[in-house]
């Protein structure tokens, strides 16, 4: 219980700064911060293998590519502007509040947290693996396909992009050709 | 990790195979004389085999940045340091005080918060992804469940760690480092955790002890039964020692920092000892991935020959890490670096098949109890890659034959 | 135009990592080699050793003086070739003159501003009196940025023992011309002194001549 | 992100803005810089990491060699030449002795002229050699390939300071020979380090030539059209990598380079693989040419005794002399008004003209293709900004 309500407090003064830092790459940073912050909350309540993985996918793939694409794509000044507009707070309101009343019915439906985690049995990798592809079937399939297409899709923009760019012939010197 | 227990006998303690947790033990010991409560006990045990790891590496580091620059001196017919001390051995003594004598330079544009916690961040993971390497049979600093996972998890820290250097340095050849440092570590991650999945399939646990003791026995009674003897294994330790020298941002993948395109990368606008963090950072981490390699394919700490039962596991543990090193090093002192479009092709084409290769791979011979079944399908499975590979290098990739023409007029 | 392929270019089929293999073989080989292979490691360790300097090896000019007294002894005349061969232009020379303003064929003042100085040895080539010729001497280091490297007479003139030791070739063949030249000069001289007398005793009792010989 | 604060970032102005444009990049690539093989600078905008536009930036070793010599004598620039092109300063000494030789109409004596094809091709080994470990190092391979070298170019400098007095700063020609005859023992220790140059060049190419990162990094990169390097000026082997025959020792031979057997290696593409490559064959044929100077050294006078050292006055005229130095044709050209000091004194240096070509070879590449094609044009600053 105290791990989590110094945590709890962190994770959203985290996600505030997510939201409301009008430097896209701060507000990323506290992104991963956040993430990160869910990790630990998952590992102080016993789910160690749910916690290392979020720290791993989250922090290390999802914020990192994050952070990438802002690093390569350049938004510019367009996040400021978009704050300034007043449609974008509709819209994040309409986007936010649904899910914080539904966080809200859950909540109120336990009214008393457990005292204790439950002591989580050790997880062999042998049983986590039957699991995942016993019960969970369908759901991993699923998963893989979309996967897979996701990558082939990625492979064939990629291509594109990259023949387009090569089809132009050898710049001269002072004409930047388009990139 | 459970408390002091008494009924250590001090012949259990002074075996040379405990050596490593002495300071646990001594410290346990000594508070438990005291009349601590248990809990301390156990943190202060904690804290002294913590400390036990930390002083290692650190002192391996200070050790390596030495050996590294006598070792390079070397391969290049050069004598090396040997002004500080006898052979140079204060070296890195002065290169400490040096460091941390420096002026420490926060250049007007930087962000001078990320600035800071980049370098600390570095070095972190590094340290963290030590804690859970088996380094002896006895020497386990936190033997978790999970701890391939967690190696994995912390390691990713890394990236933002170097992503914030090159960005809140607020100048160019830093922000090209980092993009060049996140590409590159995002697409060397995949190989890398991919070609350990092979041994964990192998092994059924995620805990790195396990997986050595996995590994323990000879095959015919004097090869030793590493993973990397078998074809899978090979295979795969093969992707995980190339992707583990991109992901220590080593030569020949030396991108990120590769000095003579973008000065020194993420560390171009580092100073004193911030910069000395990063440096530390690199040979912890190096350290660490060299270790988990060992772990995984070459036996952990178990012994190379049979018969060698009496000499304390740790020992082969850190020979086999002083061997990979050796290797880092040989390499970097032959190989120039790749460009950052044949990284990426490199990763992405040769080296991510070839670990997805392994894994159904290992799963054959994981099923097949790795007997005669199992090298006669796993050894063509593996091999066609190479065959595919070969022809395709020569086919595509390798350059026609140069001819050089002489005019005789 | 023959056309030759280079032995050494790569044949059609080769297996991928061959190349790096064998780089790396040669990188273990000179590691292995520098350990015992005098051509491998050829590094100088300076202060305790010290590479042996060649006759030929030139560093900054000094003036060379016969005998004991560097001042006597200088054969500098202060002619000023070098001063106006020299490229950089870092020699000056003032020439010493007595009270009636008469030269007296030797420098007052001699500087070579060394921090200019560019080692090329044109004043020792230029010199028609054997005087200035390259030191070997490279341990010149100072922390006085513009005294320390401004030498004056005193540190110039070295003696022809020295030069001796430095270049005993060029020594030896300098000291037989100029001696020969001495020689040469004192004969002439006993010549002219014998032919003077000769003159004196013949014209003894005109002292007009006497006045027109001196 | 870069764009909005990459504005900011200019320490120092960009001379020639290139495409304007937010998205790209400016990188100032020196002067300080680990690869700019001195104080070269290159305004270079990429898009990513590709090169859009590139300007080079001359000027910061300028040291007005050209107007210093005006105001010297002959003979007091001959030094100074030696810090054009540092790396070799005997085929400096060359040209210039040649370029006042024509003026001044001075015999070369036989053994002088020995003795000087001897040094342009030891120049030319130490050239080649260095050119290569240099370019390993562009390459970011950690200093092996230099330091190899640098452990034979070190034997040459060696034979070089017993002949002349000084490792790199020879000053050793003289208007009409060379400034002293070779010490006892200097051939033979020529002839045995020839000898031994072979095996260290099988090592070297084992260690560069079939490496496929060295392949991968060189091939294909840097290539430009026969016509773009002739129209360029393009001199030495970076021209005749591109499989263009001109080599001045053959086209216009100067001194006593007809009487010696060698062939002019000649490449397909020119692209940087090339330029490695033809370095390394020409070294072989150095090799060549030193076996039968050494054989063939006459004994002599190694001056013109008409030559004067003191008060040397060439008649009214002009002249321009050039040679194949290591790193394409080094000319002077010299207008003399009867005076101890030429009336004008001009260098047309191999480096400098050779640069000048630098982004045509760049765009559309990488960055890190930019650090090894400036390592492969092979300049060095001293001659580039004299």
């Amino acid at each position: 219980m105290t791990p989590l309500l110094i945590l709890c407090p962190m994770m959203i003064l985290a996600a505030l700064g997510a939201v409301w830092l009008a430097r896209p790459v701060h507000a990323a940073l506290f992104l991963a911060l956040a993430l990160a912050l869910t990790a630990v909350v998952y590992l102080a309540v016993g789910a160690d293998f749910i916690g290392l993985v979020q720290f791993m996918v989250y922090v290390g793939a999802v914020a990192v590519l994050i952070v990438f694409s802002l690093l390569i794509t350049r938004p510019g000044d367009e996040a400021e502007e978009l704050l300034r507009r007043p449609r974008s707070w509709v819209t994040g309101l309409a986007c936010t509040l649904p899910v914080f009343a539904v966080l809200v019915y859950a909540a109120s439906r336990h009214t008393c947290l457990p005292d204790a985690a439950p002591e989580n049995p050790s997880l062999s990798v042998e049983s986590f693996g039957r699991v995942l592809f016993t019960t969970h079937a369908p759901a991993v399939l699923a998963v893989g396909v979309l996967l897979t297409a996701v990558m082939i899709g990625a492979a064939l923009f990629a291509k594109e992009a990259h023949a387009s760019s090569h089809t132009e012939p050898t710049r001269k010197p002072n004409t930047p050709g388009d990139s | 990790m459970s408390g002091f227990d008494a009924s250590h006998s001090a012949a259990v303690l002074w075996a040379p195979e405990c050596w490593p947790r002495l300071p646990q033990r001594l410290v346990e010991m000594l508070l438990h004389f005291c009349g601590a409560p248990d809990w301390l006990v156990t943190i202060g045990g904690l804290v002294a085999a913590a400390g036990t790891v930390v002083g290692v590496f650190l002192t391996g580091f200070a050790l390596l940045s030495l050996i590294e620059r006598k070792t390079l001196a070397r391969i290049q017919n050069r004598i090396g340091p040997n002004r500080a001390g006898w052979f140079g051995i204060l070296q890195p003594v002065a290169d400490g005080i040096k460091m941390l004598t420096k002026e420490d330079i926060v250049p007007t544009k930087a962000e001078w918060f990320l600035h800071l916690l980049a370098p600390i961040l570095i070095v972190v993971p590094s340290i963290l992804a030590l804690g859970v390497l088996p380094y002896g049979r006895e020497w386990v600093p936190v033997p978790l469940d999970l701890g391939l996972l967690f190696f994995f998890a912390v390691g990713t820290l890394t990236e933002l760690a170097v992503f914030m250097a090159g960005w809140a340095s607020g100048s160019k050849f830093p922000m090209l480092g980092a993009m060049r440092a996140i590409s590159q570590m995002v697409s060397y991650e995949l190989p890398l955790m991919l070609s350990a999945l092979g041994v964990i399939m192998v092994s059924g646990t995620l805990s790195l002890p396990g997986i050595v003791a996995q590994q323990s026995g000879f095959l015919l009674g004097f090869i030793p039964a590493w993973n990397v003897f078998t074809p899978w294994g090979l295979s795969a330790g093969l992707v995980f020692y190339i992707a583990s020298i991109a992901e220590a941002n080593r030569c020949p993948f030396d991108l990120p920092e590769g000095e003579s395109e973008i000065v020194a990368g993420h560390m171009t606008e580092y100073s004193g000892f911030k910069y000395a963090l990063f440096f530390m950072g690199e040979y912890l981490g190096l350290f660490a991935i060299s270790g988990l390699g060992i772990t995984l394919f070459l036996g952990g700490w178990q012994a190379p020959f049979p018969g060698l039962g009496s000499v304390p596991s740790w020992i082969w543990f850190f020979s086999k890490l002083v061997v990979v090193i050796f290797s880092f090093l040989w390499i970097r002192g032959t190989f120039p670096r790749v460009r950052i479009d044949q990284l990426m092709r490199f990763a992405w084409l040769c080296l991510i098949p070839m670990a997805l290769l392994t894994i159904p791979a290992a799963g054959i011979w994981h099923f097949a109890g790795g007997g005669l079944i199992g090298w006669a399908v796993t050894v063509p499975m593996l091999l066609v890659p190479w065959v595919v590979l070969t022809i395709h290098y020569n086919k595509r990739l390798a350059p026609a034959t140069r001819t050089y023409t002489f005019a005789d007029s | 135009m023959n056309s030759s392929q280079h032995p050494r270019s790569r044949g059609r089929w080769s297996i991928p990592g061959l190349g790096l293999l064998k780089g790396l073989a040669v990188t273990a080989q000179n590691m292995l080699q520098s350990y015992y292979r005098k051509d491998r490691m050829t590094t100088v360790q300076y202060p305790e050793q010290r590479a042996p300097i060649s006759p030929n090896f030139r560093n900054f000019p000094f003036l060379c003086y016969d005998g004991s007294d560097p001042v006597a002894g200088l054969r500098c005349t202060a002619c000023s070739i070098c001063e106006k061969e020299c490229p950089p232009q870092c020699i000056y020379i003032v020439l010493d003159r007595d009270r009636s303003g008469k030269s007296l064929k030797r420098p007052k003042v001699f500087d070579i501003d060394v921090s200019v100085c560019m080692n090329c040895g044109i004043c020792a080539e230029v010199c028609p009196f054997d005087s200035i010729y390259m030191d070997g001497e490279y341990e010149l280091s100072t922390d006085d940025r513009f005294g320390g490297l401004l030498f004056g007479l005193d540190r110039l003139s070295k003696s022809a023992e020295y030069h001796a030791t430095l270049r005993p070739d060029q020594a030896t063949e300098v000291a037989a011309r100029r001696h020969a030249e001495e020689q040469k000069n004192l004969a002439v001289q006993a010549a002219k002194a014998a032919k003077l007398k000769a003159e004196k005793e013949k014209n003894a009792p005109e002292p007009s001549t006497e006045g027109e010989h001196a | 992100m870069i764009s909005a604060s990459s504005k900011s970032f200019d320490a120092a102005p960009m001379i020639e803005s290139g495409p304007d444009d937010d998205s790209l990049l400016r990188v100032s690539l020196g002067p300080q810089h680990p690869s700019t093989h001195g104080v070269f600078r290159m305004n270079v905008v990429l898009d990513g990491e590709t090169v859009v536009s590139l300007k080079p930036v001359f000027g910061y070793l300028h040291r007005n060699h050209e107007k210093i010599a005006e105001g010297i004598t002959y003979l007091s620039s001959m030094p100074y030449t030696d810090r054009l092109d540092y790396i070799c300063p005997l085929s400096n000494n060359w040209a210039y002795a040649h370029a006042v030789e024509k003026l001044a109409g001075l015999e070369v004596p036989e053994r002088a002229q020995y003795l000087r094809v001897i040094l342009a091709e030891l120049t030319r080994l130490i050239n080649h050699t260095a050119f290569a470990g240099f370019i390993l190092g562009d390459m970011g391979a950690w200093g092996s390939a230099l330091m190899y070298a640098f452990r034979e170019r070190e034997l040459i400098l060696d034979l070089f300071e017993d002949l002349t007095g000084a490792r790199m700063m020879a000053n050793f020609m003289r208007f009409g020979g060379c400034r002293n005859d070779l010490p006892d023992g200097w051939a033979a220790q020529v002839s045995r380090l020839v000898d031994d140059y072979g095996p260290f060049l099988d090592e070297m190419e084992k260690l560069l030539v079939g490496n496929e990162i060295l392949l991968a990094r060189t091939q294909g990169i840097g290539s430009l059209s026969k016509e773009t390097l002739v129209n360029g000026g393009i001199s030495g082997p970076m021209l005749r990598a591109a499989g263009v025959n001109y080599d001045i020792r053959k086209v216009d031979p100067y001194g006593i380079y007809e009487r010696f057997d060698f062939r002019i290696p000649l490449g397909a593409t020119g692209d940087c693989y090339d330029r490695i490559m033809i370095r390394f064959l020409e070294m072989r044929e150095s090799l060549k040419i030193l076996q039968q100077a050494l054989a063939q050294l006459p004994e002599g006078p190694v001056i013109d005794p008409k030559a004067r050292i003191r008060n040397f006055k060439p008649p009214v005229g002009e002249s321009y002399a050039r040679i194949e130095g290591p790193k394409g044709e080094l000319g002077f050209h010299l207008i003399s008004d009867g005076t101890t000091k030429p009336y004008r004194y001009r260098i047309r240096p191999p480096s400098f003209i050779n640069l000048t070509l630098i982004e045509d070879m760049c765009l559309g590449l990488d960055l890190a293709d930019v650090v090894v094609i400036l390592g492969s044009v092979d300049i060095v600053l001293g001659e580039v900004d004299r």
